[in-house]
């Protein structure tokens, strides 16, 4: 069934609406019942249907979805990066790694992370050091990853290493996925600068990897990895809103809700600081009215820019979405939003700075707003930097969105030869 | 919210930027800057006769073309990105509209047809030397006695020299705020009435100055109780002319981004360096987010927001500063080249910075924004948003 | 003006900034920072006894170094350098200061000495929750009848949970603006003392709320005089506090600079890439025009320049605005690792955000600024000048 | 004679007082007074002694310069280029081409103009397309140049062109003085922004250039000219100034001052708008303060970040002249100026636009300031592009103050292969 297929979108609703009648029960287990919606095909029914999916088009899943919701219905796993490791094993996994992996991703019981960036090469994914070789049945990997969610709990990593050194940067990469539960793997914290601990540093000794779990070929790691980021981009323009708007007006009781909440609770807690990280604009006009400092001219000025600036990159992003839903040529308005983020993170942070006035000189629960405020003072640096920096940003922006030259390549021979920072 | 534009509504816009690229190009501009009256008629009657363009603003029980608020913000956009001359702003937007808002429905019948026709143009003289842009500042004094007489200074009156109807934002004798504000029709030949042209530092917005010495004017409406329509049809102009600036700083960065992929430095284009190419990815932002802005803007107005002011405010601060921005980095990117007469990029950087002032400036607006809280920025919300 | 450190002032520098580097590595910073004294006595007891620095704002017969307000700011720029941690600029220089400006020549002998030695330290208790950094919006309140008593909040008192002596500025009931300010001594140790410690937003800068509720204090000076001396002491710490801003921001721009010069991204290090070139350019010219700021009002403070008021709030509001760029391009362009705890960017970034609400934040000091504009400034020169 | 001599500050002063007590006299003709000037080398003390000067050290040319603008006498002509030309000179010219224009340089006689910039080549000096060719005793040339003040009245100029195509860009230039009184030469102003023309466009087809007018040896052009262009930029940085703080004390009538004033007027009047183009940031408050919007806080605190900016500017100049005067090894604050005068210009553009409000519309002699105003507003923006643009100034810095690496080069090659821009 594809998007033009003759069932209507009601029919699909009330299909799924029977479905759901006969099925669900909120005091079943989450697991119990995320293997039903996995084998009905209605919890995942934009994927294949041989893969518990009914190869549903956009607006058929937004049916889906709005039919769940207005029940109140629990949804297979969503959260973290489990549906990106889903995603590129659909496009670029074998058989037996698909048998292994998509229905414990969807029942929520297996968790998984990301070992992508390393020390020595954050804007340059391309530049990994970490190094895998084989070894008989295996592959043994050694080296360092960083700004892993989640390590500590993941059990399968989606691993980038290096399997040829003597070929350029790009092509000498391969895709694994990795056991996250055995001795070689070694996962610290990695505390930030607002006292948070949301990633990992993850040390790989002699870390084996099946040789089955390799996905695609050797060297086509690069290519694999861009399938991951893709969807992971995708995700940040907010284009699928996971649990956002799914169940919000339906009263919630049962055995199920409490796992789910317990799952949630695990799944989220690194993300706790990331609304203050972008920079709380929603608080920015109440505390400058509850506090008075709203009389204040500079306040006024500066606020006034934060709102110009917040509303306008909310409307150039709905801009975006809405060209895409009428499958129109997207213009530059789809690139910009996460630099777009980032300015407004950062007047953000002035305007609250500006309201708080010596009430910046405080953290932690006794401070404005229970810490809120000291909180987004020291998280909206990062916007600028995760997932992309501004610089990369800006690049992007400049050469596939205006067509303006490419930088010249040093790094264009074989990586052995690539100068790089040191590794530890 | 739309958030986009209707295929009628891009075909629309095809249309008139063709029509603009055929019939101003810069050459025409250049021309038209020496010139007394500022426009070519013979364009003028063809934007009015064969696009409608005169009467956008206007609806059609007066003449109009039935168009909204989004198709004129359209071909406003369209005349910042061509600085095409014309009427257009001064007659249509500003001064027809802010009578449709305000005079008797007589009245409108009487004056608006041959605006909406282009055979007759309107000027509107609102803005007050020394004075705030607010309503509450103005002077200009109207008594109402037998006949209305109108005495007091104009100055920035756009088209003012050559229109064949004033219409004058004025207040009546000894009112304050936005009471006793009232719009009335002046001859521009009545007794009393001087006009003189102001040379504008963009040579493509001509100005006047009008002082009237106890003229004879006619009220448009009830007199004293313009203000809120003065203010919804002010709103308005203010989102076309935001439209406008949107359009001229496109066309500033389509058309530098163009000069740096050519103009080589070193044995390379300017736009290889990244330094360039980091600036005019952060100059993109700017204007697309000026844009959006713009954009919304006019959709609010089309759905009659309640919170118009504080949108028609937050498109001309936004509009105000991008347009400068991309005006400056334009001359810069340009090299000496953008500095001299002959190269067009004067002609938006004159036009950025009289739009900027234009109305009301960046700062004022941004005051008048929160002034204008709507109840969903000023409040909690519910729950912990991002 | 000198615009030129002499060559003792140099040897002096490099002394100071060698005995920082010795004693106070970041190691020992974030040894610091959970610490709840928050300075090594040991170290402090050298800076006091080998290098005179506790003295350094004090005039000889208290004391003092017989230092000026040059070599004062010397000490502070190359502590903000460090992050080295002491009660100098809580004891020294804003406590001992308005002692020394305020009080009696008694109770200078009877307090400053033992402050200058560094064998004591004191807190001043200067500003209070809600209200703006100026002394008219002073609200503690002192009846003086047969004894004073103080009751009111004051917060953020650098150092105050650990002074043997709090100086508080307060007002005499009743009196409002300048009239009535009033400096007095207080026993931490007192009843109705509460002294409790603030959670801060920089963990190397300590801090304290204290409440008093009817606590026996000890005029120092003239009851409800104090304003016009707390005035000048406040200056003069403005510019200890605007020099160690540029000192914070220089170290910032130029571990900034090394690590670009080392960290390799696509094969080359990150200094080749001109947009970090030239980003890094315009931060120069931050913190070096922000210094020179810094310099010329220590220059003008040890001249007794009349328009105090107007360079140390110059010199404060140029050094919150390029201390914050240094800190907030430092973490940019050390990328993923700046942002962690174990990289040291974030000890300055959080000195830099605490230093730019400190004593006012720039906005406030542009104000202030203004409203103390000297006659060569808001005058028209005779002639046009360049 | 140097600093290090042994005859005293106050002995100088004497001796210069004493011939002027004896020579100077008012009602002179200015060339006749100038040539005794040039003979007695008091005119040019630093110079060397047997081109007129007397080798006087810096603070010694000091004390005389006191002593002319003490009696308030008038000193050899030194506006416009002509005295970039004599440094030049004085460095790589020729016996024969000092004995030819120096002394006529000093009396005014000649004035000077430049033929370094091109159409295609602004801020790439050695990217010139002019090109010199011998003919016989000759050199003929044949190019465009641009940017040239003064060419319309200038009897010499200095002009840099290729005479070598198949070499490096900077290996393949001459130097040489052209008379600009020639057929070959066609001189067009050209109009700026702000409806000035105080430049011109210089049209050379078949030039004419004698040989011995080649500055140093063939190829040798971009050396000398970084000799003109390093006095340019000692000027601009404001260690000399000129006639700025000469003879403002002393009533001064007599023929000689009349003619001064009548050469003074043309050669300054390209520069009437220059200090506008700097911003005007001594009208800044006052005009603040006159118009009442000194009360508009958001005018208040734009008005402070001038201030600050403009004032921190010249205070860093002044430490920059501080340690050139003692001799000390320069830090950074002295390659700031032209970055810094660049970003008081644009700010100075943006209170001024605030404080006229809707009065920035208007422009000419009617409106705010006799027009001064509309000039600042539409000058401005060439502080950041002339005599360098920002982007070289930060180039600059960057690589030579902090070190950076450069630019990777892709025109080191011949000159005949380096890409550059198409000329007509």
């Amino acid at each position: 069934m594809t998007q033009e297929s003759s069932a209507s979108l009601s029919d699909i609703a009330a299909q799924a609406g029977a479905w759901l009648d006969g099925n669900w029960d909120p005091e079943l287990g989450l697991v119990e019942w995320r293997n039903k919606l996995v084998d009905s095909g209605w919890g995942m029914p934009e994927w294949p249907a041989q893969w518990y999916g009914r190869d549903f088009g956009a607006a058929e899943v937004r049916t889906v979805e709005q039919e769940f919701a207005r029940r109140g219905v629990v949804g297979v796993a969503r959260a973290g990066i489990r549906l990106l490791a889903a995603a590129t094993l659909l496009e670029h996994g074998s058989e037996e790694q698909k048998q292994q992996f998509l229905r414990r991703i969807l029942t929520g019981e297996d968790t998984w992370c990301q070992l992508f960036s390393e020390p020595g090469s954050g804007s340059d994914l391309a530049g990994s050091t970490t190094r895998a070789e084989r070894d008989g049945d295996h592959w043994s990997v050694n080296g360092q990853k960083v700004w892993t969610t989640s390590a500590q709990h993941a059990h399968w990593g989606l691993l980038v290493a290096r399997t040829d050194w003597e070929v350029p940067k790009h092509k000498g990469l391969s895709y694994f996925i990795i056991d996250m539960k055995q001795n070689g793997i070694d996962v610290q914290p990695l505390k930030q600068m607002n006292g948070h601990a949301s990633f990992n540093q993850v040390f790989l000794t002699n870390a084996l990897v099946r040789s089955e779990h390799l996905v695609g070929a050797v060297g086509d790691g690069w290519k694999v990895a861009m399938t991951t980021l893709s969807h992971e981009r995708r995700r940040a323009d907010g284009v699928r809103s996971g649990y956002a708007d799914i169940g919000l007006q339906v009263e919630k009781s049962g055995r199920i809700f409490d796992e789910e909440r317990d799952e949630l609770a695990t799944v989220m807690e690194p993300y706790s600081w990331y609304p203050q990280r972008a920079g709380r604009v929603d608080l920015a006009a109440p505390r400058a009215i509850e506090s008075g400092r709203i009389e204040e001219p500079a306040v006024r000025q500066e606020l006034a820019r934060l709102l110009t600036m917040s509303a306008s990159a909310e409307w150039t992003a709905r801009r975006a979405r809405a060209a895409q839903r009428l499958g129109k040529a997207q213009g530059p308005e789809g690139s910009l939003g996460k630099l777009a983020a980032s300015h407004v993170a950062r007047q953000a942070s002035r305007v609250h700075t500006l309201i708080a006035g010596s009430d910046a000189l405080f953290a932690g629960p006794q401070s404005v707003e229970d810490g809120i405020i000291a909180e987004i003072l020291l998280s909206t640096p990062a916007v600028s930097i995760a997932g992309g920096t501004d610089e990369i940003q800006r690049n992007i922006i400049a050469e596939r969105v205006l067509g303006m030259p490419k930088e010249a390549r040093v790094d264009g021979g074989p990586f052995r030869d690539v100068p790089r920072n040191p590794t530890n | 919210m739309q958030f986009h534009f209707s295929d009628e509504q891009e075909q629309f816009r095809m249309m008139v930027r063709r029509f603009f690229e055929r019939q101003c190009p810069t050459s025409a501009t250049r021309k038209l800057m020496d010139d007394e009256l500022g426009y070519e008629p013979a364009v003028w009657r063809r934007m009015s006769s064969e696009l409608g363009l005169a009467g956008v603003a206007l609806p059609e029980q007066f003449g109009g073309g039935a168009f909204g608020a989004v198709e004129e913000a359209i071909v406003a956009e369209e005349c910042g990105r061509s600085l095409a001359a014309s009427p257009l702003f001064a007659s249509s937007v500003l001064a027809a509209r802010c009578i449709h808002k305000v005079a008797s429905s007589a009245d409108c019948e009487r004056l608006l047809p041959a605006l909406a026709r282009g055979d007759r143009t309107a000027a509107l003289a609102l803005s007050e030397p020394n004075a705030e842009p607010s309503l509450s500042g103005i002077t200009c004094t109207l008594t109402v006695d037998q006949d209305a007489r109108l005495s007091g200074r104009k100055h920035a009156v756009i088209d003012g020299a050559n229109a064949d109807v004033i219409v004058v934002v004025a207040r009546l004798a000894g009112s304050t705020g936005d009471a006793g504000i009232t719009l009335v029709e002046v001859d521009p030949g009545a007794t009393g009435v001087t006009v003189s042209v102001q040379q504008p530092l963009d040579p493509t917005r001509k100005l006047a100055a009008i002082e009237f010495r106890d003229v004879q004017a006619r009220v448009l409406g009830e007199p004293g109780e313009a203000a809120s329509g003065l203010r919804r049809a002010l709103n308005q102009a203010l989102i076309a002319l935001s439209s406008e600036m949107v359009g001229g700083a496109s066309r500033l960065f389509e058309d530098t981004l163009e000069y740096t992929k050519l103009r080589m430095q070193f044995g390379r284009t300017i736009a290889s360096f990244q330094a360039i190419k980091h600036r005019m990815s952060e100059l993109l932002l700017s204007v697309e987010l000026a844009k959006s802005a713009a954009y919304f803007a006019a959709e609010a107005c089309a759905a009659d927001d309640p919170d118009l002011n504080y949108y028609a405010s937050l498109a001309k601060a936004a509009a105000s500063d991008a347009y400068m921005l991309a005006a400056t980095e334009a001359v810069q990117l340009h090299g000496g080249i953008g500095f001299t007469w002959d190269a067009d990029v004067h002609l938006w950087f004159k036009r950025a910075k009289s739009s900027e002032v234009l109305l009301g400036d960046a700062s004022w607006h941004r005051e008048r924004m929160i002034l204008n809280l709507p109840a969903e920025v000023s409040a909690r919300r519910a729950g912990q948003a991002e």
